[in-house]
């Protein structure tokens, strides 16, 4: 009971969204009913001993969030994330998905050098950048910069950027883009 | 075994060295160095695909290791300080390639084992808010993007010096051979005088060290030592390059 | 203290990324050494009752992720494609970044004798190197380990990594790097 209830907190931590009953026995190796015993307990616990965690159990879905009485400073934290002045790395993310959008994240990458995973996330919670799904890879996206982002830049259009044409047709940034990534 | 070394690709001098090393089961130490400098020479002289970047590393490990094989051979051929120090720099040097080396493959069994963490996505579900930045203005972004445009070149610049004409050691003792027929006399200096750069100076410094060492094999065996000796003095000092 | 702890319990869960102590200190209203005991608390607490949960701590920041022991299963979660191992000259190079950090890149260069750039910006790409501009060189950076690559040895802290103490420091590496400079 002590290493099922271990392992559905790691899974239901690290999911994030509602993962079936189903699943959850299925990949524990138990049975449903015994999940439910599990949830069960790890509620009571985290009541109890008022920790930080919860769990959302829903007809045959379990997700694990933040505990309730904690809001205001989940609030805070979301606040003090978005409200941070725009570092030189975020300028640089937001740059090059303004004049090379729509760009996948490797792309980002190539061009930057470095991983860009945690930039995007912050312009995105940020609404300065969206995603939508990319035509040519059903399990990637595409990022371009928000209709919201350019109204306040006071453009209606991303072409109206200055030397926008000039600017994305740069050989320089084509053929690091295509530039093959080097195995290692 | 010493068959199989050549046939291998190393991914530098000190990891050629250390294989050399290994091989004899020996340990990091001035008189192992001194063991497989010939070896290490013959690797990199018939090495046609090392880049010039990275040649210019193997051959100012080579130009240590001739020193160490040179005194070897001549118990009485001072090191300058300066020389004392490359020498000990490069046991040092490949000590700590070693520990680090072995420290990397048990790194590489945490990497490739089961026993992983893992987070969650962040602010999963959370909806943000729209919260643009003050003060950015499309110059700002044009002005990033440019910069960002400009910095490239380095990296194609690198590639480009990667794939530059390779200069072999091997090459370069013929062309100072010839150089050397007739005008034993002329003085490194001179030699080196038309040299491009610095990897072209140590090539050449190689490339005569390897002739000093081959004529002092032979001399050695029909002269007296006192002769040799004049015979080295006559060269300059690698300490002047 | 309880409160504290399930306040940042809160705010690691919903953040999923790394938090700067700093920050966790400011939204809950308390000191960044209380944030540290509280950190060490949590823990131990994780550790002792064999928790799904697990905190990685990385210079000023920590990151609540799920227990190394429930690798297996949580990855069945994930259902992540092939495990993708690292070539030697990757390892050595993340070694020695892992136990010499911050470092430049001609001091990691100094150590394996040869130029790492390209080995470098692939594991940037990765995201398992980070960079942060070196304030003793405008236009050079300092390379250091990231989370992701504690993540993937199933460590919480850089530390732990085996004979860390014995290979952090080597007192002549400052005398060959200061002659390396002196050459160049």
């Amino acid at each position: 009971m002590e290493k099922l209830k271990s392992l559905v907190e790691s899974v239901l931590f690290v999911s994030g969204d509602p993962v079936e009953i189903s699943r959850l026995a299925k990949i524990t190796e138990t049975s449903e009913a015994e999940i439910e015993n599990v949830l069960m307990a790890l509620s009571a616990e985290y009541a109890a001993a008022k920790r930080g965690f919860f769990i959302v159990h829903k007809e045959n879905e379990a997700q694990m969030a933040s505990a309730p009485e904690n809001g205001i400073v989940v609030e805070k934290l979301l606040k003090s994330e978005l409200r941070e002045s725009l570092s030189n790395v975020s300028l640089e993310t937001l740059s090059i998905i303004a004049y090379r959008g729509p760009i996948t994240r490797p792309e980002i990458d190539s061009i930057r050098g470095v991983n860009s995973s945690f930039t995007l996330r912050a312009l995105l919670m940020r609404g300065l950048v969206e995603r939508v799904d990319n035509p040519r890879d059903s399990r990637g996206y595409l990022y371009k910069i928000s209709f919201d982002f350019l109204k306040k830049l006071g453009l209606d259009r991303v072409e109206k950027l200055p030397d926008y044409e000039e600017l994305r047709g740069d050989e320089r940034i084509n053929s690091i883009i295509q530039h093959k990534e080097e195995t290692i | 075994m010493a068959y199989r070394i050549k046939l291998e690709q190393f991914e530098g001098p000190l990891d050629l060295l250390l294989a050399l090393i290994n091989e004899r089961k020996m340990d990091v130490a001035r008189v192992s160095l001194a063991a497989v400098a010939d070896q290490y020479l013959e690797y990199v002289k018939k090495q046609e695909n090392i880049s010039l970047e990275n040649l210019a590393h193997f051959l100012s490990v080579a130009s240590r290791l001739i020193l160490i094989k040179s005194r070897a051979l001549l118990p009485l051929l001072e090191f300058s300080q300066e020389e004392e120090k490359e020498i000990k720099d490069l046991e040092w040097q490949l000590r700590e390639f070693k520990r680090f080396k072995e420290v990397s493959r048990r790194i590489g069994n945490l990497f490739d084992s089961p026993r992983k963490i893992f987070s969650r996505e962040g602010f999963w579900g959370m909806d943000g808010f729209f919260y643009p930045p003050e003060n950015i203005n499309v110059f700002d972004l044009k002005k990033t993007f440019l910069k960002i445009i400009n910095e490239i070149p380095e990296v194609e610049k690198l590639e480009e010096e990667m794939v530059r004409e390779i200069v072999t050691l091997e090459e370069k003792i013929d062309h100072l051979r010839e150089a050397l027929k007739g005008r034993m006399e002329s003085s490194f200096s001179e030699i080196v005088s038309s040299a491009n750069d610095k990897i072209e100076i140590i090539v050449s410094f190689l490339a005569m060290l390897e002739l000093i060492k081959q004529r002092i094999i032979h001399v050695e065996q029909k002269e007296s030592f006192k002769d040799i000796k004049l015979t080295m003095k006559n060269y300059p000092n690698p300490q002047n390059f």
